[in-house]
């Protein structure tokens, strides 16, 4: 897949603004939003926060997760656990590419929350790497991955699935099993 | 397009039938009439008993399994014991490009000729990927544009190389410049291409 | 000759491999006529093999007409293969260029080739406006959408073009123009127009 | 101001699905079918049902003033869910397009209540196909011997590789999935927990799929 459509689905995501104006309920096919109360917060899905925010509708609150600390504190959990640790939104790195690229007026420290970001993200890539290559050694056909997040498993994505299909075709041409047409048809 | 599939040889694909054109060492254990020209180093109408002869692995496979065979399929050098041993030893720094272009399907394909040695050539197969795999992954995440040593992968590596590195690139792409920019389609842009040299000949 | 024959065949197909050619070349219709002769002169062969077996007591002709019908269903693999393959570039012509091919391209094809683009064309037409009752084009909205207008550059003289709103702009090489997505996103993908990045 | 469209939340006399579980069952189609080696069944009346309501929204979105802040994000709501239906259908046509006999061939042994091809994908399956016989016989076919002119065993090898990895995520716990091993190693039974997610072969989740127990990621 490509990476934008991982942030299109991401775009799904809820995020807190605070709007400019005064409106009911919107009536979208994918659920109602709102009401909106002029600088009252309000949450609703990241595309349409992105497009409010474009025409200076709205403030874009950072979800709390965003903060310097609180991505340093992930990050060294990251390091001293063995699994995956859950985070703390299905699409962390999309989620934050998007809000910190858009709004960056409305956070503050936002470069070095962009860098923060980035170090969690290489940690858990580097383990992810290390676990594949592992699990491709050890000859498995099965693993859980619980905690990774869509874009993580994007970024192994065909390498992965396609070296254990591979592999499985190796492994059967030695059973003779496997469809091959030189046999039959040539 | 959109769809990402693994490589699985049919009766279309060109990977498969350059790979089945690769030869292989026949003893014939019959003699074959008319036929003596597929033996390059004889003027002969016919091909005699003994005789052997480096054929493609297509005409090869159909020799072996006439009952009784026409002739018996050896083994290319790169899957003899001494290459094999090799390959075991230490798979990462052997040059298939250079050795065996096709090494893994090639492989395949004699170990379906239920060829004696197939259980180990099959685990010099299987072993030698999960080895090389590690290289394959690093340069694909690592690097947008394609690392020279990747001219030493095997055909079929190769392929699940460029598909990895066309993730790597989108994914650095996405995470450097972010967003999703609509572009040209690839072959109109390589059909510029083509025009602008075409116009570069000219002038 | 089988094996010259076959190995003709290879280099048919060598520039269609993947990763290495996008563009297609003239089909190189001299070897493929040669191949079809020579086809039909190992059958020629087998024919008069078989039923020639009785002054073959020994019974080896069998090894020689195997042979020569393995070879046989060997070309007529390879030339499929070329043909299939081809055809598949064919396909992503008509996805990425739209149904009307640029004139240098439909130099490099025969006739059969355009007929089959024509014909192709044609039927994703018909499945795209059986599509939900009421029709979709499925060459559009190729990528997920960010915004609503893009912000885009002209890359040729492409002449007056009329804007969902009604009003017509002049697409002159360099202008610059704010258009909605839907619009110019056909344009994009056939190289009129680029999207101005920020 | 209230806002006066899209409250037709049901559609179609008497299946009462609410709009937006329209919406999410068509998302988890699509990616579904972006991730599944094979074809799944159509969910051709989620695609028109949801492309009459963008029609009606179109059609109410004209009745706003241009200045209202709620019709851009509407046509920003209706150009995402355009992106899902199209992209699901080009899946689908590149996978018919591609084991084109043997998706025929299987839609033949289906009841036909129960398709997997909408009715415009089945014709185009056969226009596709018989296009395809027609341009071999064009170039290849009719110039070679007799026995060797036939098309449809050329077709055989043109299968979906049921064997592929795929990612998924279990919607609700499911015990027992009978992972098969190979010479060396024993079947191997999973459970899947629900939202754990996983990688695996194709072919032991495949039914899985089809009753929503799993979602390919």
């Amino acid at each position: 897949m490509d990476p934008s459509e991982v942030e299109f689905i991401a775009e799904k995501e809820l995020v807190s603004i605070v709007p400019n104006f005064t409106n009911s309920e919107v009536h979208l096919i994918s659920g109602d939003v709102g009401p909106f109360r002029a600088g009252l917060p309000v949450n609703v899905p990241i595309w349409m926060a992105l497009n409010l925010r474009q025409r200076q509708k709205c403030r874009i609150i950072a979800p709390d997760w965003l903060d310097v600390e609180k991505l340093e504190a992930l990050k060294e959990e990251e390091k001293s656990n063995r699994f995956f640790t859950k985070m703390p939104s299905e699409h962390y790195m999309v989620v934050a590419q998007l809000l910190l690229s858009a709004v960056d007026d409305d956070i503050p420290r936002v470069e070095e929350i962009r860098m923060a970001v980035k170090d969690l993200w290489d940690v858990r890539i580097s383990k992810l790497r290390s676990s594949v290559d592992t699990f491709i050694k050890t000859g498995g056909s099965h693993a859980r991955l619980d905690y990774l997040t869509t874009m993580e498993i994007n970024s192994v994505r065909p390498l992965l699935p396609h070296a254990l299909d591979f592999i499985d075709r190796l492994q059967k041409a030695s059973e003779g099993a496997s469809r091959r047409d030189m046999a039959s048809q040539d | 397009m959109s769809l990402c599939q693994s490589y699985v040889p049919n009766y279309f694909s060109i990977q498969d039938i350059l790979a089945t054109q690769e030869k292989v060492p026949c003893k014939f254990e019959m003699q074959v009439k008319h036929l003596g020209f597929l033996d390059p180093g004889s003027d002969k109408r016919d091909i005699e008993i003994g005789t052997s002869i480096e054929l493609p692995l297509w005409m090869a496979s159909v020799l072996n399994s006439q009952r009784p065979s026409i002739a018996e399929v050896g083994l290319p050098k790169i899957f003899k014991e001494a290459y094999r041993d090799i390959m075991k030893a230490d798979p990462c720094v052997v040059d298939l490009h250079k050795l065996a272009q096709y090494f893994y399907e090639f492989g395949m394909c004699l170990c379906m000729l239920k060829h004696r040695e197939s259980s180990e050539i099959s685990s010099v197969l299987v072993e030698s990927f999960k080895q090389r795999f590690r290289q394959i992954l690093d340069w694909a995440q690592h690097s947008t544009i394609e690392v020279p040593e990747s001219k030493k992968l095997d055909e079929t590596e190769k392929m699940i190389y460029h598909m990895g590195r066309e993730v790597g690139s989108s994914l650095y792409l996405w995470l450097t410049e972010g967003g999703s920019l609509i572009t040209a389609a690839d072959m109109v842009i390589q059909h510029k291409k083509m025009k602008l040299t075409q116009k570069d000949l000219l002038h | 000759m089988p094996l010259t024959l076959t190995q003709r065949c290879c280099h048919l197909l060598a520039p269609l491999i993947p990763f290495t050619v996008v563009f297609i070349h003239l089909s190189d219709d001299d070897g493929v006529r040669q191949v079809f002769e020579e086809m039909r002169g190992l059958y020629d062969q087998n024919v008069a093999a078989a039923n020639d077996s009785t002054a073959d007591p020994d019974g080896t002709a069998i090894s020689s007409i195997a042979i020569r019908h393995a070879a046989l269903e060997r070309n007529k693999r390879c030339l499929m293969a070329y043909v299939f393959n081809r055809s598949k570039k064919l396909r992503n012509m008509r996805w990425q260029f739209g149904s009307i091919l640029p004139p240098e391209i439909k130099a490099n094809l025969c006739e059969p080739e355009i007929q089959w683009f024509n014909s192709y064309s044609k039927c994703l037409a018909r499945y795209m406006k059986s599509i939900g009752g009421q029709g979709l084009n499925l060459a559009q909205d190729v990528k997920p959408p960010k915004s609503l207008y893009v912000e885009v550059r002209s890359l040729i003289d492409y002449g007056k073009f009329e804007l969902d709103n009604g009003e017509v702009v002049l697409l002159k090489k360099h202008s610059t123009h704010l258009m909605s997505r839907a619009q110019c996103e056909p344009l994009i993908i056939q190289g009129v127009l680029e999207q101005i990045n920020h | 101001m209230e806002d006066t469209f899209g409250e037709d939340d049901y559609f179609g006399e008497d299946e009462h699905i609410p709009a937006h579980e329209v919406l999410q069952t068509l998302e988890d189609a699509w990616l579904n079918e972006k991730f599944c080696p094979d074809l799944l069944p159509s969910q051709d009346s989620y695609v028109e049902a949801m492309m009459e309501q963008i029609q009606q929204m179109e059609d109410n979105l004209t009745k706003l003033k241009k200045t209202d802040f709620r019709v851009e994000v509407h046509h920003m709501e209706l150009a995402r869910i355009r992106y899902i239906i199209t992209s699901y259908l080009r899946t689908r046509i590149e996978k018919i397009e591609q084991n084109t006999a043997f998706i025929l061939e299987q839609e033949t042994t289906r009841s036909p209540e129960n398709p997997h091809l909408s009715e415009g994908e089945l014709n185009y399956a056969r226009e596709f196909l018989a296009l395809q016989e027609n341009h071999q016989k064009q170039l290849v076919l009719k110039h070679v011997p007799p026995p060797f002119q036939d098309f449809m065993s050329t077709q055989q090898s043109l299968v979906p590789n049921l064997r592929s990895h795929i990612f998924l995520r279990a919607k609700k716990d499911v015990n027992g999935v009978v992972i098969e091993g190979d010479r060396d190693t024993r079947d191997e039974e999973v459970d899947l927990e629900e939202n754990s997610q996983h990688i695996m072969q194709y072919k032991p989740i495949a039914n899985l799929i089809h009753d929503g127990s799993v979602q390919l990621i």
